[in-house]
């Protein structure tokens, strides 16, 4: 019972988030909906304010609250990586909300807690925090998905996603509560040294820890709910369930992969092998007969889950290097076409049907030219960002000579190209429709700076990959 | 056979978890007996966490039970506004019944 | 253990005793009482013509969010239980770690009063 | 030691009876009823185990909170049960062979648990001995202050439940009447009586 | 075997001994108090009240109680049959359970075990079960409405509870029932006893304690002009008398509560000679019995509130009063240096 005050140094960019959204609800609640314009802006720069604490604070790796809570150049990466993806999503939404007519304040409050459970996540060092972690960003996105109350299909989403939701923390505390007993601490590195046995009950506790991580990040077969919520959920939240929290899930899957069970890789190895060919396998065929492009991404998203889990399966530096470089540029992609679904309106309907973008070459002939080159490097086509992902994802599985799975990686990212190709097409060959409303700034805004650095990544890669090299060594 | 080891308690923790997963895999439709089944794992986890905090005579299983069960309440809390706002949507939109009495 | 579970033993046993007396008083009448069933006897209670709708129908969302937000002060409260009693030997850095927790859910509480959720229209 | 033997073996085979009846019992109520029971006798358990802080909060959250959220829900929503049920029971085979197997497995793996040695090593906060430090201040000793990071965090999730519950559920009838306590108390007397100084038969 | 006999079995009997003891003597006041709550109700408007069956009217509960055995029990056509029986049992067996653990003296508490104030505020948190178990199996739309008014009026003011009995605990520094009266032993006496350092607490808890336990003023559920007999309307005999057996030993549960947390339970209000030959079960049953009295006063004098305002108080008046109090205790507390360790 140390009655010292933790560092809390390492903590202050959650703290910050979090005591700034106690102050905007506050806010909210004294003057109403009123306060909505002052909420949304004091939320974009909360998140701004934590990425610059999260960069400007000193040293290599901090670690406080007795060990749980760790701040080392893998977390700092990833935690930039969500607080991007965090305000670009919440940026892209306030338009779509008030076209809508749904903007609330706490929209704004619910995407800082959860952005503030991604971080506590992304920085957790036993399975206490996790859990936690999971469960203040989980309870966010429920309430986010099922924001739009008075529509059947958004409440649908939100307990669809609720429900498998709930299993998957079930799950995760399943395994977690066996790893407690069969090595009898709950931190990561307690694990570590505890764990050499191998003994059966732990690697029992290993899977059903696996199956809930899984779960988060929608690898197959546990993404069942990942079309239906993504095509139910209001368009700006889908694409925040797209970016951000797949980075959380994906640090902490490599967290309790490489940090907790550095001993027994072959056990849990071939479990991420499995998940990564099935998610690729999904991610290729399933899109292929999509008419709704929400359903769509969510289909690519399981892909690219399985493409990033290949570098993990590697187990070696190199590939979690890959990994990082993977997930940068995929919340880029991702933010990119996202933008560009929003800004299909027409006559104040937002459209979700893939014909609808029919001939946009010649209405919008910017968007369409970016558009095309997000979905060139989504399909992975040199010399865009997605081929360079997949280039390092790929490399560091054959380093770690598991030949198979990058020739099937190779062959699923080839397959999965043509549903991409498809959209090409659709807008530069066939007929115009009517023309969509012209695109609101902040989209342009991420649409563009997304673009461009799909666009022109190749030019000079070296800072993306170094940073991410580095952050991959602090975690051996 | 009289003395109570952990074996039991993770025996009756296991059980528990099979229900509940069985639970919700047999009644897909019955979102009502899926949350409950999903109570019921939590509450089998909430069992070998406090057996392993009790034979390895360590309080952390104690605080994580404590921290589970708190956080899963609220959780399943949600669950249920989001199921009551579902039924409303959908109730709503089935046949209008006409002497809806309002409480 | 043996020791905690002297303690609880008559727990157990007071229920039976309550539970013997409650069925006894329960299952009296059936063997004293007079019957007589008759179906106006047996019909639900109205106010002179009988019952026309499931007396089970959809309510105010009222009720449920009451519940929840019972739920939420109930979980507070489980939280200051070990607190209470152990403020002596917390010292102050345990004093305001609970001031920080009921700050948080006093925000909580204002932002519920001002947007409504405590009226009962 | 035998009376304690005789409360888990009565105690662990209600739970498991009515965690059964839970997923079986065909109507909604009764089912919450069994969840009921299935937690006031996994809290015995607890208490058997010496947890008896835990055993007592089980009870007030769960049985006490949860569990009446459950019945109101199943009670007022009248959603027709009928044709949701139909599912459960082809599958119920399948499903059952499925799940003695999986019990089986987890059976045998739990059934040769053995204290890693170095686990032993590795406890942070070993348990005080019962008769000095009672469980809810061993709890209390160790949560608010060592664990200070996980307490702060379940008070966000709670307040982030509350905001969700009140988004999602909270709506306000336009024409109804609402009695402002403070406004009726706040009236003076000047406010209310008017002194009008009337000459007889003049009239106002 | 003898010895297993001798070790187990016998502690048994002597439990189950005491425990009848304590359940009959509990039944008996209740008959008494259930009379005393209608004279003193009669006495405040200058009337007397029953006294016709046997000496002024002292075994008018008696005859009640005959009264309900001989009725026909009636089950309506649409009840669901095993919950509409489970709800009376449900109601009474809780109410009773609470008894268990509470100190009538030192030493006297059947099971002194240490977490007894948690163990009754779960009690009489699941007492709501026996009313929307009642309220939904009568299958009428008077008793489900008024079971589901009950339901939220006993969980609003549960929360207020819950947080007087922190501020207690806080002074007294732990869970069991009989160290908290202990805690209050003093020099001065009744001065000392909880019920004046924290006057407001007591207040809170008193009317809290009325709403919970649905009397008057917050007995909107059964009122008459409300919803007639409440959840309770298709009940007939045995079980509309558990149910209103229940209710009253749920209120002499709350009025133990209030003795033990506020009033020094056993304690003798001087501990000078005179009064200290006094059993300590005397004190406990004086101070039970004044704690009743005001109870049914309030039932006679204060006029019943309309639903609405009954919620604004418990959400609106009683809750943040009461969570602020548990700050400003534990802060004076902490900064004078008083909190037991």
């Amino acid at each position: 019972m140390n009655l010292t005050l933790p560092a809390l140094g390492p903590a202050l960019p959650e703290i910050v988030i979090l005591v700034g959204a106690l102050a905007l609800l506050f806010l909210g609640a004294w003057r109403g909906e009123a306060a909505r314009p002052v909420v949304d802006f004091g939320a974009i720069l909360l998140l701004v304010l934590a990425g610059a604490i999260v960069v400007l604070l000193p040293g290599g790796t901090l670690s406080t609250f007795g060990g749980s809570f760790l701040l080392d150049p893998f977390a700092r990466f990833l935690k930039i990586l969500a607080l991007a993806g965090a305000a670009a999503a919440l940026l892209m939404s306030f338009d779509f909300l008030r076209a809508e007519k749904l903007e609330r304040y706490e929209f704004g409050i619910l995407v800082l807690t959860a952005t503030a459970g991604m971080l506590v996540m992304i920085s957790s060092n036993d399975l206490i925090t996790l859990y936690l972690g999971v469960e203040l960003m989980s309870l966010s996105l429920y309430v986010m998905a099922a924001i739009q109350r008075d529509s059947v299909r958004s409440t649908e989403a939100g307990l669809k996603y609720f429900v498998l939701g709930a299993l998957s923390s079930g799950m995760l505390l399943y395994g977690a509560s066996l790893v407690y007993g069969f090595t009898g601490t709950v931190g990561f590195p307690g694990i570590a040294a505890a764990a050499k046995a191998g003994s059966l009950g732990l690697v029992f506790g290993l899977v059903f820890l696996f199956a809930g991580l899984a779960f988060k990040v929608s690898a197959v077969p546990f993404h069942m709910w990942t079309p239906d919520v993504y095509e139910g959920a209001p368009t700006p939240v889908t694409a925040f369930f797209a970016a951000a929290p797949k980075v959380a899930g994906i640090a902490i899957f490599v967290r309790v992969a490489i940090d907790a069970f550095p001993n027994i890789v072959p056990q849990w190895q071939q479990i991420v092998i499995f998940l990564a060919i099935a998610s690729m396998v999904l991610g290729a065929f399933a899109a292929i007969g999509q008419r709704n492009i929400k359903r769509l991404m969510a289909y690519s998203s399981i892909g690219h889950v399985g493409y990033t889990l290949v570098g993990l399966a590697a187990g070696t530096p190199a590939g979690v290097a890959g990994v990082l470089v993977y997930m940068a540029i995929y919340v880029a992609m991702t933010l990119g076409t996202f933008a560009c679904i929003l800004a299909m309106r027409r006559n104040g309907e937002a459209i979700e049907e893939i014909d609808e973008l029919a001939g946009l070459a010649r209405t919008q002939p910017m968007v369409a030219f970016l558009l095309g080159a997000l979905l060139f490097s989504l399909a992975g086509i040199p010399p865009l960002a997605g081929f360079f992902a997949k280039f390092y994802v790929f490399l560091a599985a054959i380093e770690a000579r598991l030949y198979a799975l990058a020739v099937i990686g190779v062959v699923a990212s080839v397959v999965g190209a043509y549903y991409y190709l498809r959209i090409v097409k659709l807008m530069y060959m066939d007929e115009p429709k009517a023309a969509f409303e012209p695109m609101a700034r902040p989209l342009g805004f991420v649409l563009g700076i997304t673009g461009l650095f799909v666009l022109l990544f190749f030019v000079y890669p070296a800072p993306l990959v170094a940073a991410a090299q580095a952050a991959a060594q602090s975690l051996f | 056979m009289f003395v109570i080891g952990l074996q039991h308690y993770l025996v009756v923790g296991a059980i528990l978890f099979t229900l509940g997963a069985l639970g919700i895999f047999l009644n897909r439709k019955n979102v009502i007996i899926i949350l409950m089944s999903i109570e019921l794992i939590l509450l089998s986890v909430n069992v070998n966490l406090v057996a392993f905090s009790a034979y390895l005579n360590d309080i952390v299983g104690q605080v994580f039970a404590l921290l589970v069960l708190t956080v899963a309440a609220a959780e399943a809390a949600i669950g249920l506004a989001i199921l009551v706002a579902y039924f409303r949507n959908r109730g709503s939109i089935a046949v209008e019944d006409i002497n809806l009495m309002k409480g | 253990m043996t020791a905690l579970i002297q303690d609880y033993l008559p727990i157990v046993v007071f229920l039976a005793v309550a539970a013997a007396i409650g069925l006894a008083l329960m299952a009296a009448p059936f063997f004293v009482a007079y019957k007589a069933p008759d179906a106006e006897k047996l019909s639900a209670y109205e106010c002179g013509f009988n019952a026309f709708d499931d007396a089970r129908m959809k309510f105010d969302v009222r009720f449920y969010l009451v519940a929840i937000l019972f739920i939420i002060f109930d979980l507070e409260v489980a939280f200051l239980f070990p607190w209470a009693i152990t403020l002596g030997e917390l010292g102050t850095f345990g004093f305001w770690s609970m001031m920080v927790f009921l700050a948080v859910l006093t925000i909580g509480f204002i932002y519920e009063w001002r947007k409504g959720a405590l009226e009962w229209d | 030691m035998t009376i304690a033997a005789l409360f888990f073996y009565l105690y662990a085979a209600v739970a498991c009876a009515s965690a059964f009846m839970v997923i079986a019992a065909r109507n909604p109520v009764h089912s919450v009823l069994f969840l009921i029971l299935t937690f006031v006798s996994a809290a015995a358990l607890f208490v058997l185990l010496g947890a008896e802080f835990l055993a007592m909060i089980l009870v007030v959250v769960y049985v006490g909170a949860v569990a009446v959220l459950f019945l109101f829900v199943v009670m007022m929503l009248d959603v027709d049960f009928a044709e949701l049920r139909q599912g459960f029971l082809q599958y119920l085979p399948v499903g059952a062979l499925v799940g003695v197997i999986f019990l089986v497995e987890l059976v045998l793996v739990l059934g040769t648990w053995a204290v890693a040695p170095e686990a032993m090593r590795a406890i942070q906060a070993p348990i005080p001995p019962l008769d000095q430090v009672s469980n809810t201040q061993a709890i209390g000793r160790v949560l608010y202050t060592t664990y200070v990071h996980y307490f702060q965090l379940a008070g966000v999730v709670l307040l982030v439940a509350m905001i969700g519950a009140i988004v999602l559920t909270l709506r306000h009838k336009e024409n109804v009447k609402r009695q402002d306590v403070g406004r009726q108390i706040a009236r003076t007397r000047a406010m209310s009586v008017e002194l009008k100084k009337v000459e007889p038969g003049q009239g106002i | 075997m003898m010895e297993f006999f001798w070790s187990t079995i016998w502690p048994v009997i002597i439990i189950a001994v005491q425990s009848v003891v304590l359940l009959v003597a509990l039944l008996l006041f209740i008959a008494f108090i259930l009379l005393a709550d209608r004279k003193i109700w009669a006495a405040v408007q200058m009337r007397r009240g029953p006294n016709v069956v046997g000496p002024f009217g002292l075994l008018q509960s008696f005859a009640d109680f005959l009264k309900f055995m001989v009725k026909e029990p009636v089950i309506p056509a649409g009840a669901n049959k095993g919950v509409f029986l489970l709800a009376p049992l449900v109601t009474s067996i809780l109410a009773l359970a609470a008894w268990a653990v509470i100190p009538l003296n030192l030493g006297w508490a059947v099971a002194d075990i240490n977490v007894g104030v948690l163990y009754i505020f779960a009690i009489s948190s699941l007492g709501v079960y026996g009313i929307i178990m009642a309220g939904w199996a009568s299958n009428s739309k008077y008793p489900f409405l008024a079971a589901l008014r009950s339901a939220a009026q006993m969980v609003s003011y549960e929360v207020s509870i819950g947080f007087v009995i922190i501020t207690v605990l806080l002074c007294a520094g732990s869970l069991n029932l009989t160290k908290i009266v202990e805690a209050q032993a003093g020099p001065w006496g009744f001065l000392q006893w909880y019920w004046l350092p924290l006057l407001p607490m007591f207040v809170i808890f008193f009317v809290s304690a009325l709403a919970e336990t649905n009397r008057p003023p917050f007995d909107l559920i059964e009122a008459e002009s409300e919803l007639v007999a409440g959840f309770a309307v298709e009940y007939s005999s045995t079980a509309f008398l558990l149910f209103f057996l229940g209710e009253y030993v749920a209120i002499m549960t709350m009025c133990a509560m209030a003795t033990i947390l506020f009033l020094g339970g056993w304690l003798p209000p001087f501990p000078v000679p005179p009064f200290t030959w006094v059993p300590g079960v005397v004190w406990f049953v004086a101070k039970l019995s004044f704690m009743f009295f005001l109870f049914s006063m309030a039932k006679a004098i204060v006029p019943r509130y309309r639903y609405d305002q009954l919620m604004r108080l418990g959400w609106k008046v009683f809750l943040p009063a009461s969570l602020a109090m548990v700050a400003i205790v534990a802060a004076v507390l902490q900064f004078t240096g008083l909190a037991p360790k």
